[in-house]
Protein backbone atom coordinates (compact mmCIF):
# COMPACT_ATOMS: atom_id res chain seq x y z
CA UNK A 1 0.00 0.00 0.00
CA UNK A 2 1.01 3.50 -0.99
CA UNK A 3 0.51 6.96 1.06
CA UNK A 4 -1.61 9.78 -1.42
CA UNK A 5 -3.09 12.77 -0.99
CA UNK A 6 -6.46 13.32 -2.75
CA UNK A 7 -6.52 16.44 -4.58
CA UNK A 8 -8.83 16.06 -7.27
CA UNK A 9 -12.26 14.13 -8.39
CA UNK A 10 -13.37 12.91 -11.41
CA UNK A 11 -17.17 12.81 -12.35
CA UNK A 12 -18.02 10.22 -14.86
CA UNK A 13 -21.37 8.44 -16.62
CA UNK A 14 -20.18 6.60 -19.47
CA UNK A 15 -17.93 3.77 -17.71
CA UNK A 16 -17.28 0.35 -17.33
CA UNK A 17 -20.34 -1.12 -16.44
CA UNK A 18 -19.43 -2.19 -13.27
CA UNK A 19 -18.60 1.05 -12.16
CA UNK A 20 -21.91 2.35 -11.37
CA UNK A 21 -21.67 5.73 -9.29
CA UNK A 22 -18.86 4.62 -7.76
CA UNK A 23 -16.58 7.58 -6.84
CA UNK A 24 -13.28 8.18 -8.35
CA UNK A 25 -10.66 10.31 -6.98
CA UNK A 26 -7.35 11.98 -8.24
CA UNK A 27 -4.70 10.73 -5.90
CA UNK A 28 -1.04 12.07 -5.80
CA UNK A 29 1.41 9.66 -4.48
CA UNK A 30 3.23 11.34 -1.31
CA UNK A 31 6.27 10.59 1.25
CA UNK A 32 5.80 9.75 4.76
CA UNK A 33 6.74 13.78 5.19
CA UNK A 34 3.85 14.71 3.17
CA UNK A 35 5.87 15.81 -0.21
CA UNK A 36 4.58 15.06 -3.42
CA UNK A 37 6.35 12.52 -5.68
CA UNK A 38 5.95 10.77 -8.97
CA UNK A 39 2.62 10.51 -11.01
CA UNK A 40 -1.05 11.19 -9.90
CA UNK A 41 -3.94 8.72 -10.58
CA UNK A 42 -6.98 7.59 -10.44
CA UNK A 43 -8.62 5.51 -7.42
CA UNK A 44 -12.27 4.10 -6.66
CA UNK A 45 -13.02 5.70 -2.89
CA UNK A 46 -13.96 3.52 -0.18
CA UNK A 47 -13.84 5.37 2.64
CA UNK A 48 -15.41 8.76 2.06
CA UNK A 49 -12.49 10.53 1.10
CA UNK A 50 -12.47 14.04 0.45
CA UNK A 51 -9.78 16.20 -1.41
CA UNK A 52 -6.69 17.44 0.77
CA UNK A 53 -7.37 14.24 2.69
CA UNK A 54 -3.57 11.80 3.29
CA UNK A 55 -4.82 8.08 2.25
CA UNK A 56 -3.51 4.58 1.89
CA UNK A 57 -3.99 3.44 -1.14
CA UNK A 58 -4.17 -0.22 -2.44
CA UNK A 59 -2.33 -0.59 -5.81
CA UNK A 60 -3.68 -4.52 -6.38
CA UNK A 61 -6.40 -5.66 -8.76
CA UNK A 62 -7.18 -8.71 -6.64
CA UNK A 63 -7.29 -7.31 -3.25
CA UNK A 64 -8.99 -4.13 -4.55
CA UNK A 65 -12.01 -7.13 -6.17
CA UNK A 66 -11.99 -8.02 -2.69
CA UNK A 67 -12.78 -5.39 -0.40
CA UNK A 68 -15.60 -4.35 -3.22
CA UNK A 69 -16.50 -7.74 -3.03
CA UNK A 70 -16.46 -7.79 -6.84
CA UNK A 71 -16.25 -10.90 -9.25
CA UNK A 72 -13.16 -11.84 -10.83
CA UNK A 73 -13.90 -9.76 -14.24
CA UNK A 74 -14.39 -6.41 -12.52
CA UNK A 75 -11.64 -4.18 -14.11
CA UNK A 76 -10.08 -2.30 -11.18
CA UNK A 77 -6.36 -1.75 -9.93
CA UNK A 78 -6.41 1.19 -7.43
CA UNK A 79 -8.45 1.85 -4.45
CA UNK A 80 -8.69 4.14 -1.62
CA UNK A 81 -8.49 1.48 1.59
CA UNK A 82 -8.49 3.95 4.30
CA UNK A 83 -8.38 7.77 6.02
CA UNK A 84 -4.52 8.30 7.46
CA UNK A 85 -5.18 10.27 10.65
CA UNK A 86 -1.66 10.27 12.16
CA UNK A 87 1.91 8.93 10.71
CA UNK A 88 5.05 8.73 13.34
CA UNK A 89 8.06 8.27 12.22
CA UNK B 1 -6.21 4.42 -13.21
CA UNK B 2 -4.75 7.14 -14.86
CA UNK B 3 -6.02 10.25 -16.90
CA UNK B 4 -6.18 10.50 -20.72
CA UNK B 5 -7.20 11.87 -23.63
CA UNK B 6 -8.41 10.35 -27.00
CA UNK B 7 -6.37 10.98 -29.62
CA UNK B 8 -7.48 9.18 -32.69
CA UNK B 9 -7.92 5.25 -33.70
CA UNK B 10 -5.45 2.40 -34.27
CA UNK B 11 -6.56 -0.03 -36.68
CA UNK B 12 -4.87 -3.64 -37.13
CA UNK B 13 -5.72 -6.32 -39.22
CA UNK B 14 -3.18 -9.12 -38.16
CA UNK B 15 -3.16 -9.19 -34.21
CA UNK B 16 -3.37 -11.74 -31.56
CA UNK B 17 -6.68 -13.70 -31.78
CA UNK B 18 -8.23 -12.54 -28.75
CA UNK B 19 -7.71 -8.99 -30.05
CA UNK B 20 -10.24 -9.69 -32.86
CA UNK B 21 -13.18 -6.73 -33.35
CA UNK B 22 -11.97 -4.62 -30.34
CA UNK B 23 -11.83 -1.10 -30.93
CA UNK B 24 -7.97 0.50 -30.44
CA UNK B 25 -7.85 4.37 -29.29
CA UNK B 26 -4.92 6.19 -29.23
CA UNK B 27 -4.40 7.65 -26.27
CA UNK B 28 -2.55 10.25 -24.66
CA UNK B 29 -2.24 10.13 -21.06
CA UNK B 30 -2.39 12.96 -18.67
CA UNK B 31 -1.31 14.37 -15.46
CA UNK B 32 -4.13 16.02 -13.10
CA UNK B 33 -4.32 19.35 -14.83
CA UNK B 34 -4.35 17.92 -18.52
CA UNK B 35 -0.68 18.43 -19.32
CA UNK B 36 0.04 15.53 -21.68
CA UNK B 37 2.87 13.32 -20.36
CA UNK B 38 4.84 10.97 -21.77
CA UNK B 39 4.11 8.98 -25.58
CA UNK B 40 0.67 8.23 -26.55
CA UNK B 41 -0.07 4.16 -26.01
CA UNK B 42 -2.76 2.05 -27.52
CA UNK B 43 -5.64 1.10 -25.59
CA UNK B 44 -8.60 -1.23 -25.66
CA UNK B 45 -11.74 0.80 -26.34
CA UNK B 46 -15.28 -1.39 -24.80
CA UNK B 47 -17.20 2.24 -24.02
CA UNK B 48 -17.76 3.22 -27.07
CA UNK B 49 -15.45 6.77 -26.22
CA UNK B 50 -14.60 9.12 -29.49
CA UNK B 51 -11.53 11.09 -30.52
CA UNK B 52 -11.25 14.04 -28.06
CA UNK B 53 -12.78 12.70 -25.29
CA UNK B 54 -10.92 13.25 -21.67
CA UNK B 55 -11.35 9.33 -19.99
CA UNK B 56 -9.65 7.39 -17.72
CA UNK B 57 -8.11 4.12 -18.16
CA UNK B 58 -7.15 0.92 -16.54
CA UNK B 59 -2.86 -0.70 -17.27
CA UNK B 60 -1.86 -3.40 -17.04
CA UNK B 61 -3.02 -7.12 -16.13
CA UNK B 62 -6.59 -5.53 -14.79
CA UNK B 63 -6.81 -3.98 -18.13
CA UNK B 64 -7.51 -6.98 -19.94
CA UNK B 65 -10.48 -7.66 -17.68
CA UNK B 66 -12.35 -5.34 -19.69
CA UNK B 67 -13.01 -8.31 -21.86
CA UNK B 68 -14.93 -11.72 -21.34
CA UNK B 69 -12.43 -14.00 -22.49
CA UNK B 70 -10.01 -14.08 -19.49
CA UNK B 71 -7.05 -15.20 -21.90
CA UNK B 72 -6.15 -11.58 -23.33
CA UNK B 73 -2.68 -9.94 -23.34
CA UNK B 74 -4.16 -6.69 -23.21
CA UNK B 75 -2.19 -4.14 -20.80
CA UNK B 76 -4.27 -0.63 -21.34
CA UNK B 77 -8.31 -0.12 -21.79
CA UNK B 78 -9.87 2.56 -21.35
CA UNK B 79 -12.76 2.03 -18.37
CA UNK B 80 -14.76 5.77 -18.22
CA UNK B 81 -15.67 8.94 -19.81
CA UNK B 82 -14.51 11.99 -17.78
CA UNK B 83 -17.73 14.47 -17.43
CA UNK B 84 -16.08 16.77 -15.09
CA UNK B 85 -12.73 16.95 -13.19
CA UNK B 86 -12.15 19.06 -9.80
CA UNK B 87 -8.56 19.67 -9.06
CA UNK B 88 -7.58 21.13 -5.65
CA UNK B 89 -5.74 24.72 -6.59
CA UNK B 90 -2.41 24.99 -5.81
CA UNK B 91 -1.28 26.67 -2.28
CA UNK C 1 12.65 -8.26 -22.41
CA UNK C 2 15.72 -5.81 -22.02
CA UNK C 3 19.45 -6.63 -23.57
CA UNK C 4 22.52 -6.26 -21.20
CA UNK C 5 26.24 -7.10 -20.66
CA UNK C 6 27.03 -9.16 -17.53
CA UNK C 7 29.35 -7.21 -16.10
CA UNK C 8 29.95 -9.31 -12.51
CA UNK C 9 28.70 -11.30 -9.87
CA UNK C 10 26.85 -10.58 -6.62
CA UNK C 11 27.44 -12.55 -3.80
CA UNK C 12 25.80 -12.73 -0.85
CA UNK C 13 26.09 -14.84 2.19
CA UNK C 14 23.96 -13.28 4.09
CA UNK C 15 19.71 -13.61 2.06
CA UNK C 16 16.24 -14.98 2.15
CA UNK C 17 16.22 -18.91 2.38
CA UNK C 18 14.14 -18.85 -0.43
CA UNK C 19 16.74 -17.92 -2.92
CA UNK C 20 19.58 -19.77 -1.79
CA UNK C 21 21.88 -21.68 -4.09
CA UNK C 22 20.83 -19.28 -6.99
CA UNK C 23 23.57 -17.35 -9.11
CA UNK C 24 22.96 -13.66 -8.95
CA UNK C 25 24.58 -11.45 -11.94
CA UNK C 26 24.84 -8.12 -11.96
CA UNK C 27 23.85 -6.74 -15.16
CA UNK C 28 24.37 -3.18 -17.46
CA UNK C 29 21.90 -2.66 -19.61
CA UNK C 30 23.23 -1.84 -23.31
CA UNK C 31 22.39 0.53 -26.64
CA UNK C 32 21.78 -2.55 -29.04
CA UNK C 33 23.45 -0.34 -31.72
CA UNK C 34 26.52 1.44 -30.19
CA UNK C 35 27.06 -2.12 -27.42
CA UNK C 36 27.77 0.74 -25.45
CA UNK C 37 26.94 0.24 -21.72
CA UNK C 38 23.92 2.95 -20.31
CA UNK C 39 25.68 2.73 -16.80
CA UNK C 40 21.89 1.83 -16.10
CA UNK C 41 22.15 -1.79 -13.83
CA UNK C 42 20.00 -4.72 -12.56
CA UNK C 43 21.44 -7.35 -10.54
CA UNK C 44 19.30 -10.97 -12.17
CA UNK C 45 19.01 -14.12 -11.03
CA UNK C 46 20.79 -16.39 -13.85
CA UNK C 47 18.73 -19.49 -15.59
CA UNK C 48 21.11 -19.99 -18.35
CA UNK C 49 24.77 -20.06 -16.87
CA UNK C 50 25.69 -16.41 -18.38
CA UNK C 51 29.46 -15.61 -17.83
CA UNK C 52 31.30 -12.10 -17.61
CA UNK C 53 31.30 -9.92 -20.64
CA UNK C 54 28.02 -11.98 -22.40
CA UNK C 55 25.41 -10.15 -24.13
CA UNK C 56 21.77 -11.63 -22.35
CA UNK C 57 18.40 -10.62 -21.87
CA UNK C 58 16.12 -10.31 -18.62
CA UNK C 59 12.82 -10.65 -18.37
CA UNK C 60 11.40 -8.10 -15.56
CA UNK C 61 8.41 -8.35 -13.27
CA UNK C 62 6.43 -11.24 -12.48
CA UNK C 63 7.22 -13.49 -15.41
CA UNK C 64 10.70 -13.20 -14.03
CA UNK C 65 9.49 -16.26 -11.85
CA UNK C 66 8.45 -18.81 -14.63
CA UNK C 67 11.68 -20.19 -15.77
CA UNK C 68 12.97 -23.66 -13.94
CA UNK C 69 15.16 -21.90 -11.89
CA UNK C 70 13.61 -19.00 -10.53
CA UNK C 71 10.18 -20.78 -10.20
CA UNK C 72 8.64 -20.00 -7.13
CA UNK C 73 10.85 -17.88 -5.97
CA UNK C 74 11.04 -14.27 -5.39
CA UNK C 75 12.30 -12.20 -7.99
CA UNK C 76 11.61 -9.34 -9.96
CA UNK C 77 14.45 -9.86 -12.79
CA UNK C 78 15.36 -13.42 -14.59
CA UNK C 79 18.13 -13.86 -17.21
CA UNK C 80 16.51 -16.07 -20.04
CA UNK C 81 18.71 -16.49 -23.02
CA UNK C 82 22.65 -15.64 -24.04
CA UNK C 83 22.38 -13.80 -27.60
CA UNK C 84 24.68 -15.27 -29.77
CA UNK C 85 23.80 -12.01 -32.15
CA UNK C 86 22.02 -9.14 -33.31
CA UNK C 87 21.34 -7.91 -36.56
CA UNK C 88 19.68 -4.36 -37.17
CA UNK C 89 18.56 -3.21 -40.17
CA UNK C 90 20.13 -6.11 -42.22
CA UNK C 91 23.85 -6.17 -40.68
CA UNK C 92 25.27 -7.91 -37.68
CA UNK C 93 25.84 -5.15 -34.39
CA UNK C 94 26.86 -8.01 -32.45
CA UNK C 95 27.97 -11.67 -33.13
CA UNK C 96 29.50 -13.44 -30.21
CA UNK C 97 32.88 -14.96 -30.88
CA UNK D 1 0.38 -0.94 -25.54
CA UNK D 2 3.25 0.71 -27.14
CA UNK D 3 3.88 1.56 -30.38
CA UNK D 4 7.35 0.34 -32.04
CA UNK D 5 9.07 -0.51 -35.03
CA UNK D 6 10.87 -3.83 -35.82
CA UNK D 7 14.44 -3.21 -36.39
CA UNK D 8 16.33 -6.36 -35.98
CA UNK D 9 16.27 -10.08 -34.78
CA UNK D 10 18.13 -11.44 -31.79
CA UNK D 11 19.47 -15.28 -32.50
CA UNK D 12 20.16 -17.25 -29.44
CA UNK D 13 21.56 -20.94 -28.63
CA UNK D 14 20.92 -21.13 -24.83
CA UNK D 15 17.79 -19.90 -23.96
CA UNK D 16 15.42 -20.80 -21.51
CA UNK D 17 11.88 -19.94 -22.15
CA UNK D 18 10.59 -23.41 -22.29
CA UNK D 19 9.61 -23.22 -25.88
CA UNK D 20 11.40 -24.36 -28.72
CA UNK D 21 11.85 -21.71 -32.01
CA UNK D 22 10.60 -18.75 -30.12
CA UNK D 23 11.18 -15.44 -32.48
CA UNK D 24 12.58 -12.61 -30.67
CA UNK D 25 13.01 -9.63 -32.74
CA UNK D 26 14.38 -6.00 -31.74
CA UNK D 27 12.19 -2.86 -31.66
CA UNK D 28 13.08 0.64 -31.71
CA UNK D 29 9.99 2.69 -29.77
CA UNK D 30 8.14 4.60 -31.68
CA UNK D 31 5.91 8.31 -31.44
CA UNK D 32 2.46 7.62 -33.17
CA UNK D 33 3.76 8.92 -36.35
CA UNK D 34 6.06 6.50 -36.82
CA UNK D 35 9.20 7.89 -35.59
CA UNK D 36 12.04 6.15 -34.12
CA UNK D 37 13.52 7.08 -30.58
CA UNK D 38 16.35 5.09 -30.21
CA UNK D 39 15.07 3.36 -27.05
CA UNK D 40 14.85 -0.79 -27.70
CA UNK D 41 13.65 -3.81 -26.36
CA UNK D 42 13.27 -7.32 -27.20
CA UNK D 43 9.99 -8.63 -27.79
CA UNK D 44 8.73 -12.20 -28.93
CA UNK D 45 6.99 -12.63 -31.85
CA UNK D 46 3.51 -14.66 -31.98
CA UNK D 47 1.80 -13.34 -35.45
CA UNK D 48 5.04 -13.26 -38.01
CA UNK D 49 6.01 -9.63 -38.07
CA UNK D 50 8.60 -8.31 -41.06
CA UNK D 51 11.38 -6.16 -40.67
CA UNK D 52 10.27 -2.00 -40.63
CA UNK D 53 6.59 -2.97 -39.20
CA UNK D 54 5.00 -0.80 -36.65
CA UNK D 55 3.73 -2.83 -34.04
CA UNK D 56 1.66 -2.86 -31.10
CA UNK D 57 3.34 -4.20 -28.11
CA UNK D 58 2.19 -5.07 -24.86
CA UNK D 59 4.08 -5.14 -21.52
CA UNK D 60 4.42 -6.59 -18.44
CA UNK D 61 2.24 -9.92 -16.95
CA UNK D 62 -0.35 -9.59 -19.51
CA UNK D 63 2.11 -10.73 -22.14
CA UNK D 64 1.82 -14.19 -20.92
CA UNK D 65 -2.01 -14.12 -21.68
CA UNK D 66 -1.99 -16.22 -24.75
CA UNK D 67 -1.94 -19.73 -25.22
CA UNK D 68 1.50 -19.51 -26.66
CA UNK D 69 2.64 -17.58 -23.80
CA UNK D 70 1.17 -18.60 -21.07
CA UNK D 71 3.45 -19.54 -18.11
CA UNK D 72 6.49 -18.62 -19.90
CA UNK D 73 8.98 -15.77 -18.82
CA UNK D 74 7.97 -13.14 -21.31
CA UNK D 75 7.26 -9.52 -20.66
CA UNK D 76 6.96 -7.73 -23.70
CA UNK D 77 4.83 -9.34 -26.62
CA UNK D 78 3.98 -7.99 -29.98
CA UNK D 79 0.09 -8.43 -30.21
CA UNK D 80 -0.36 -6.46 -33.46
CA UNK D 81 0.67 -4.81 -36.48
CA UNK D 82 -0.99 -1.19 -37.35
CA UNK D 83 -2.13 -0.32 -40.92
CA UNK D 84 -3.56 2.68 -39.72
CA UNK D 85 -3.50 5.62 -37.05
CA UNK D 86 -5.57 8.55 -37.33
CA UNK D 87 -5.37 11.51 -35.00
CA UNK D 88 -7.52 13.96 -35.33
CA UNK D 89 -9.66 12.98 -38.30
CA UNK D 90 -6.69 13.09 -40.26
CA UNK D 91 -4.75 9.77 -41.19
CA UNK D 92 -0.58 10.28 -39.62
CA UNK D 93 0.37 6.74 -40.38
CA UNK D 94 -0.26 4.23 -42.85
CA UNK D 95 1.40 1.30 -43.80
Amino acid sequence: MILGKIIGNVVSTVTEAAYGSRKILIVQPISPSGSAKGQSFLAIDTVQAGIGDTVLVLEEGGSARMILGEPQTFTIKAIIAGIVDQITM
Amino acid sequence: MKLGKVTGRVVSTVKVDSFEGIKLMLVQPLDEKLVPHGDPIVAFDTIQAGVGDLIYYETSKEAGRVLETTMNPCDAAIVGIVDNLEVEDEK
Amino acid sequence: MILARVVGTVVSSHKASKIEGIRFLLLEKIDPVTMKGKNDFVVSMDSVGAGTGEIVFFVSGSSARFTDVTEGKPTDSAIIAIVDNIEKDGSFTYQKD
Amino acid sequence: MILGKVVGTIVCSTIKDGSKGSRYLLIDKTDQYGKKKGDYLVALDIIGVANDELVMVTEGSPSRETLQTINKPVDALIVGIVDLIDENDSVIYRK
